[in-house]
């Protein structure tokens, strides 16, 4: 789980050419529930990629990241109805309210020196209680809903963001590979070290001059940034809102799911971790049918099941396994011995 | 768009879908391609004797409840139906109360060949499906969901045969007049306990804009909300109790149902009745089970099924038959709005005589069906694709069972208003 | 508004608060010893629950002479889980810890969907209308039984701390493990011990619970959220601190509800958790790390 | 020779206990000075307290003048200290090269010239084959080192190197000693050092300062010190105590 896995080989950056090729493709020879799905993974990709800025980079867990989603798609779901701004302008003002509500659970979590569950349990308090307090702000619908008007399925405007699935399936895939290609800057920018000096040692990362109080708000800021961009795609894509959907601690676990089984820290982990979970959870849902198991609820049983064998299995995620194995990545110079003497 | 190029039609499904191996699908350059190899066959419009449609039900999750409980209205228009000279088949799709889940199965069950969708409970997982369809181009027809924007967001494949929160409101406060007529006593204050969810939100809205032109005889009543999915109602209920109110208007979800009553027996809070315009909750199985004696006389305004209509009898019978253990008034909301939606796809089906999205389209909207199940007149669907035709009944719990009451042509029994007290039950 | 009205309120709120408060106890036993967040918490509950429903109503045996069964079955339960699957997640990082949890909990819950069905189910007593009347207030029997019996349950467990051979054992082993794996104790059985009786609680406290309220399968998550709260208010790892937690939560909960709009109460909670956070983030009744 | 670091009167409580009491001590430009004394008497402290990881209840710490004490750890590095940790902290999932590369950035935000010079670093403590692997492989000398190097590579004005030579064997020692000795000889780096094993404090120090029980007890050139009958007691006292290696406090 380090930088060096995102060292790809000419192996890797074949794949990955072609993993790519693939996807802009597939609108010309899918149908619409695989465009659908592949939607479905590519959002969870995205907004796993942002969540993984914060703890995959900076080492901070959070655990309340339907917060950003919410706000990034109310703040531009309100310009749209109530004001006919487009999303395109109304994301600056989701990004704005997250990213100021990223600062101010960073600065309350960080000066505070709030650290490990504790910081993740505050994440989600304030998710919470954001989830509450729009279940009674009447102007967005309240807990009874905010909803969009539709728009013509048909045709394809990208700048009000109405369309065709299509649309959709290509404005998510630019906004999955601009996050990667953000990442990748990000992780070998001066910041980016200076997050991955904290993950690893804090006390260790001040010493050397890092002000650590600043680098981790930054990390913070920026993953409620990109994630409330998610929001904005979501809000546009389904056309309603409900806070006990959007901020729900649910979303908040779902969308981490990818990151973790991927691989934290690690730059494709997200986008791989997204393409086991859907295509597993479709898989399941396809098993449990063609055996004739009419139960709800087995389906998540299984999915759960699979859940737990793969932290169990794959604890630092499946795409650096994935990756060594079918050598996509460069090996570490010679094969150190981990962990093995981790503390003299 | 070339849809056609790369889809297999639905022969390719068989034998090749069974063939492929979890770690086949694992690889994930393949995984696209085999995705579309497993799950990709077109429409299938070609064979139209039979309409098939696409169930979608919360049968798992938050909705689980009520979302199994109108499955038994699909399971029940299953069997009746084709009996009744409508040719279907039903494919279920369960979307665990989450509106991702519900976009991808809509789109699944049509990727299936499912020609019409019917669903899917709740107003989220409804826009989501919602969604799918108009892109699509294929009819949805909603079982129940009362929020009213579903109808004035702007889609075209929308038809709902469910009253909007606000028709519901309306119709219930109307019907509580005609109580305070018929048994000639009236309230002088009241007080309104709902859940804060989407469709306490709507009733709450309702009530608002409507109460002032229904010239009640009682003072717009005090509002008290409660998160949906609170453990304990004792506080509300105090709060309740402290304004005074002789009338208690409830919108309840299931549970909360039975907090609030149970609350009321204990704090020994008696009003003239407990009145709901339209909720689930006090006619649900679970709340005679629970409460047994102090679930009598509870009222609930709501649309009901008419006990004189040979159809819901129809229903009630093939209910006793397949599900012997229960009983069908417990069930009876859920499963009569499911089977009417499907019904209103299977005429339709029998007069387009295809399954055609477009024709059926057109089919539905002229819909006019008056041998149905709920109170009403006959079902038909404005330009927004709202029926605007649905009566509500008074119903009234007698001797655990919901009863009907008001309107008088349909009554089994004569209203009792005020309630007895908790105290004097036998 | 006459003031037994917030007595009466207040009291039933201390009441509840104390079941929270034991369910809450047994995930902060669990995380000061074992130092793994039970994100599966409410969800062992809730298995407590249908148990107690089952044998009420198969049985007909009350809840309360239910409780010791239910906790012996998911202290097997608890000690099973640690054993088999937790201990090897003892040192990985939360954020494994919490999924793997997830995925327990995603299990349990969707078991009992298939087991028992969406339809919630209660366990009928006798004495459920019921209420006494003391002075001003006039509280519900149902309250009254399961407040009493939160407390009492919390006084053995913390008597068995105290004074058992080996409830010292596990207090030494939280405090210190390397000094306790030193003088020959074997952490690994103490530790499922405790994960045990963590669970136990949780499944006694599902047993007062349903005195309360009616039991369905998606109850679990809502229980984990709140016990989380109530333990970090508390303190995390500390006993004491769980129990005033749940009272608070339980109060305060109560009053807010009564004082301003009921639907915005658990807003009140999740306030209270944020300010104590930044506050003492050690919890009311817990050390500094 | 000018001074460069200041202690002025440093005293540090912890719940009633004394851990620095007291203690005043200066760093010239150019020159390396120990800290000694048996366990427990506050080396480490002090170190904490110069670098900023906690503040002092008396007392002061300036840097070429200017007032160190009140400032972060990094506001302190940023003011020239640079420390190494006595349980080293390497970023252990980076690659060493990548480790000290973190320390060059402070002073050169640039990647590449930053990298270029952690390079350097490296070639200077002898990592330089060792800059692809993963910290965490690394055997503890080399750890003590990659230490050093980290520090060093944020370019201070003094280096607080804390027991660097502890577990090391006296061949790896001596390696070590001279590697500093070479720094301060070619760069005029100042180093103030914690340690324990006097034959690298007696080879590389012009000063020795000790301290037993918080309290400076002693000041001077390494042979005076050594000869200190109140150093010979405390080493001795302590000796006769205990005998064990445990860490400070």
């Amino acid at each position: 789980m380090t930088t060096l896995f995102d060292q790809l080989t000419a192996r890797g950056r074949v794949a990955l050419g072609l993993f790519a090729l693939a996807l802009l493709a597939v609108p010309f020879f899918a149908d619409g529930y695989l465009i659908s799905v592949i939607t479905l993974v590519l959002w969870f990709a995205y907004v796993g990629q942002a969540w993984n800025v914060m703890m995959g980079f900076a080492g901070q867990l959070s655990l309340g990241h339907s917060l950003y989603v919410g706000l990034g798609a109310y703040a531009s779901a309100a310009l749209f109805v109530h004001f006919g701004v487009g999303p395109w302008a109304g994301v600056w003002l989701g990004m704005l309210a997250a990213t100021l509500a990223g600062a101010i659970i960073g600065t309350l979590g960080f000066r505070f020196a709030i650290r490990g569950v504790h910081f993740a349990l505050l994440t989600i308090a304030f998710a919470e209680f954001t989830r509450i307090a729009f279940d009674h702000i009447g102007w967005l619908g309240g807990s009874g809903g905010f909803f969009l008007p539709v728009g013509d399925a048909a045709g394809a405007n990208p700048f009000d963001l109405r369309g065709s699935p299509a649309l959709f399936y290509y404005v998510i895939l630019a906004l999955t590979f601009g996050a990667l290609a953000l990442c990748r800057r990000l992780l070998h920018s001066r910041i980016g070290y200076f997050w991955l000096a904290i993950r690893e040692d804090q006390e260790a990362a001040q010493a050397v001059g890092i002000d650590v109080f600043r680098a981790k708000l930054i990390a913070v800021m920026i993953s409620a940034a990109m994630t409330s961009l998610g929001g904005v795609f979501y809000a546009f894509f389904y056309n309603n809102l409900f806070p006990e959907q959007i901020f729900s601690v649910g979303r908040s676990i779902e969308l981490i799911l990818a990151p973790v089984i991927g691989g934290i820290g690690t730059l494709f982990g997200p986008i791989f971790g997204a393409f086991i979970l859907t295509p597993l959870a479709e898989l399941v849902t396809w098993g449990v049918e063609s055996a004739g198991l009419d139960m709800p609820g087995i389906k998540q049983i299984f999915y759960g099941l699979a859940l737990v064998a793969i932290v169990v299995y794959r604890p630092e995620g499946v795409w650096p396994w994935v990756a060594r194995h079918l050598r996509l990545v460069h090996q570490p110079g010679d094969q150190p011995s981990h962990r093995a003497g981790d503390r003299p | 768009m070339a849809k056609d190029a790369g889809t297999n039609g639905p022969t390719g499904l068989g034998p090749m879908g069974s063939g492929l191996t979890r770690r086949d699908f694992g690889k994930a350059t393949l995984a696209v391609g085999a995705a579309a190899a497993v799950f990709g066959n077109a429409p299938a419009f070609a064979q139209d004797k039979v309409l098939k449609v696409g169930v979608l039900l919360p049968r798992s999750g938050f909705l689980a409840q009520p979302g199994q409980a109108c499955q038994r209205g699909a399971d029940i228009a299953q069997t009746l139906l084709p009996q009744l000279g409508f040719p279907i088949e039903i494919l279920g799709a369960d979307t665990e109360s989450n509106p991702d889940v519900a976009r991808s199965r809509t789109e699944k069950l049509i990727q299936d060949g499912a020609q019409v969708i019917v669903g899917a409970f709740d107003s989220g997982q409804t826009t989501a499906a919602a969604q799918v369809c108009e892109q699509r181009g294929v009819p949805l027809v909603v079982n129940i969901a009362s929020a009213p924007q579903l109808t004035e967001q702007g889609y075209r494949t929308i038809f709902r045969n469910f009253p909007t929160s606000s028709a519901l409101v309306g119709n219930g406060l109307a019907l509580m007049k005609d109580l305070f007529a018929a048994t000639g006593k009236t309230p002088k204050s009241a007080v309104f306990l709902h859940a804060n969810d989407t469709f306490g939100q709507a009733n709450k809205a309702a009530l608002d804009k409507l109460f002032p032109t229904l010239s009640m005889p009682f003072a717009a009543p005090e509002a008290i909300s409660y998160d949906p999915k609170a453990q304990d109602l004792a506080v509300e209920v105090a709060k309740a109790r402290a304004t005074g109110a002789e009338l208690v208007i409830v919108t309840t979800r299931a549970n909360d149902a039975i907090m609030i009553v149970r609350e009321m027996v204990k704090q020994r809070f008696e009003p003239m009745a407990v009145v709901s315009p339209g909720s689930p909750g006090m006619y649900d199985e679970q709340f005679y089970k629970v409460l047994g004696k102090y679930s009598d006389y509870c009222i609930t305004n709501l649309p009901w099924y008419d006990p004189k209509s040979a159809l819901a009898q129809q229903v009630g019978k093939t209910f006793k038959e397949k599900f012997p253990s229960d009983r069908y008034e417990g069930y009876a909301f859920n499963i009569g709005f499911t089977f009417e939606a499907i019904l209103v796809a299977a005429d339709a089906f029998k007069r387009a005589g295809t399954g055609d999205p477009a024709v059926l389209l057109d089919a539905l909207r002229q819909t006019n069906l008056s041998e149905k199940i709920m109170f009403g007149g006959p079902i038909q669907f404005d330009e927004k694709g709202q029926n605007n035709a649905i009566a509500s009944a008074c119903v009234q719990n007698f001797k655990l069972r919901p009863t009907v009451v008001l309107p008088k042509a349909s009554a089994e029994a004569d209203p009792v208003f005020p309630m007895p007290g908790w105290q004097k039950r036998a | 508004m006459p003031l037994d009205f917030y007595l009466n309120v207040a009291a039933g709120g201390l009441l509840t608060g104390l079941v929270y408060g034991l369910a809450a106890l047994g995930l902060s036993v669990i995380f000061g010893v074992v130092r793994i967040v039970n994100f599966a918490h409410g969800e062992l509950m809730v298995i407590g629950m249908y148990a107690a429903v089952l044998a009420a109503g198969s049985l007909g045996i009350d809840p309360l002479l239910a409780a010791p069964v239910v906790a012996a079955l998911l202290f097997a339960v608890g000690y099973g889980l640690q054993r088999g699957l937790i201990n090897r997640f003892i040192d990985r990082p939360d954020h494994m810890q919490f999924i793997l949890l997830v995925g327990v909990a995603m299990v349990i819950v969707n078991g009992l969907l298939i087991a028992f069905g969406p339809d919630s189910q209660s366990a009928q007593v006798p004495y459920a209308f019921d209420a006494i009347e003391i002075g001003p207030l006039l509280l519900d029997t149902t309250k009254v039984y399961a407040g009493v019996g939160a407390l009492a349950v919390a006084a053995l467990l913390f008597l068995f701390f105290r004074l058992s051979l080996t409830g010292k054992a596990i207090r030494a082993c939280s405090d210190n493990q390397l000094g306790a794996r030193v003088v020959g104790l074997n952490v690994e059985r103490l530790y499922a011990l405790t994960f045990g009786l963590g669970a136990a609680t949780a499944g006694i406290a599902g047993c007062l619970m349903t005195l309360l309220v009616d039991v369905r399968p998606q109850l679990a998550p809502e229980y984990t959220l709140l016990s989380f709260i109530i333990v970090i208010v508390g303190g995390l790892g500390s006993m004491g601190g769980a129990l005033l937690g749940g009272v608070l939560i339980g109060i305060s909960e109560a009053m807010a509800g009564f004082l301003i709009l009921p639907s915005m109460k658990s807003m009140f909670s999740y306030g209270l958790l944020i300010l104590v956070l930044l506050l003492r983030p050690q919890g009311l009744l817990g050390k500094r790390p | 020779m000018t001074t460069l670091l200041e202690v002025d009167n440093l005293s540090k409580q912890f719940r009633g206990l004394r851990a620095v009491s007291n203690v005043s001590f200066s760093v010239p430009e150019g020159a390396i000075v120990a800290l000694i004394g048996p366990n427990g008497a506050g080396k480490t402290t002090t170190f904490n307290l110069i670098a900023g990881v906690m503040p002092p209840n008396e007392g002061e710490v300036r840097l070429a003048g200017r007032r160190l004490t009140g400032l972060r750890p990094d506001q302190v590095c940023a003011a020239g200290v640079g420390r190494t940790f006595q349980l080293v902290k390497p970023f252990g999932d980076l690659s060493v090269e990548d480790n000290v590369l973190v320390g060059a950035l402070h002073r050169r935000p640039r990647i590449a010239d930053a990298r270029r010079h952690a390079v350097q670093v490296l070639e200077l403590l002898e990592l330089g084959p060792k800059r692809h692997q993963i910290a965490r492989g690394l055997t503890l000398p080399e750890r003590k080192r990659l230490e050093v190097a980290r520090a060093l590579a944020t370019e201070p004005r003094i280096l607080l190197l804390d027991e660097v030579m502890a577990g090391l064997r006296p061949t790896e020692t001596d390696r070590l000693v001279e590697v500093l000795r070479d720094l301060n000889r070619d760069t005029g780096m100042t180093i103030l050092l914690i340690e324990h094993v006097m034959r690298a404090v007696m080879a590389l120090s012009s000063r020795v300062v000790v301290l037993d029980h918080g309290v400076r007890i002693s000041e001077g050139a390494p042979a005076e010190v050594v000869a200190d009958p109140k150093v010979i007691e405390v080493y001795l006292g302590s000796a006769l105590e205990s005998g064990e290696e445990g860490s400070g406090p």
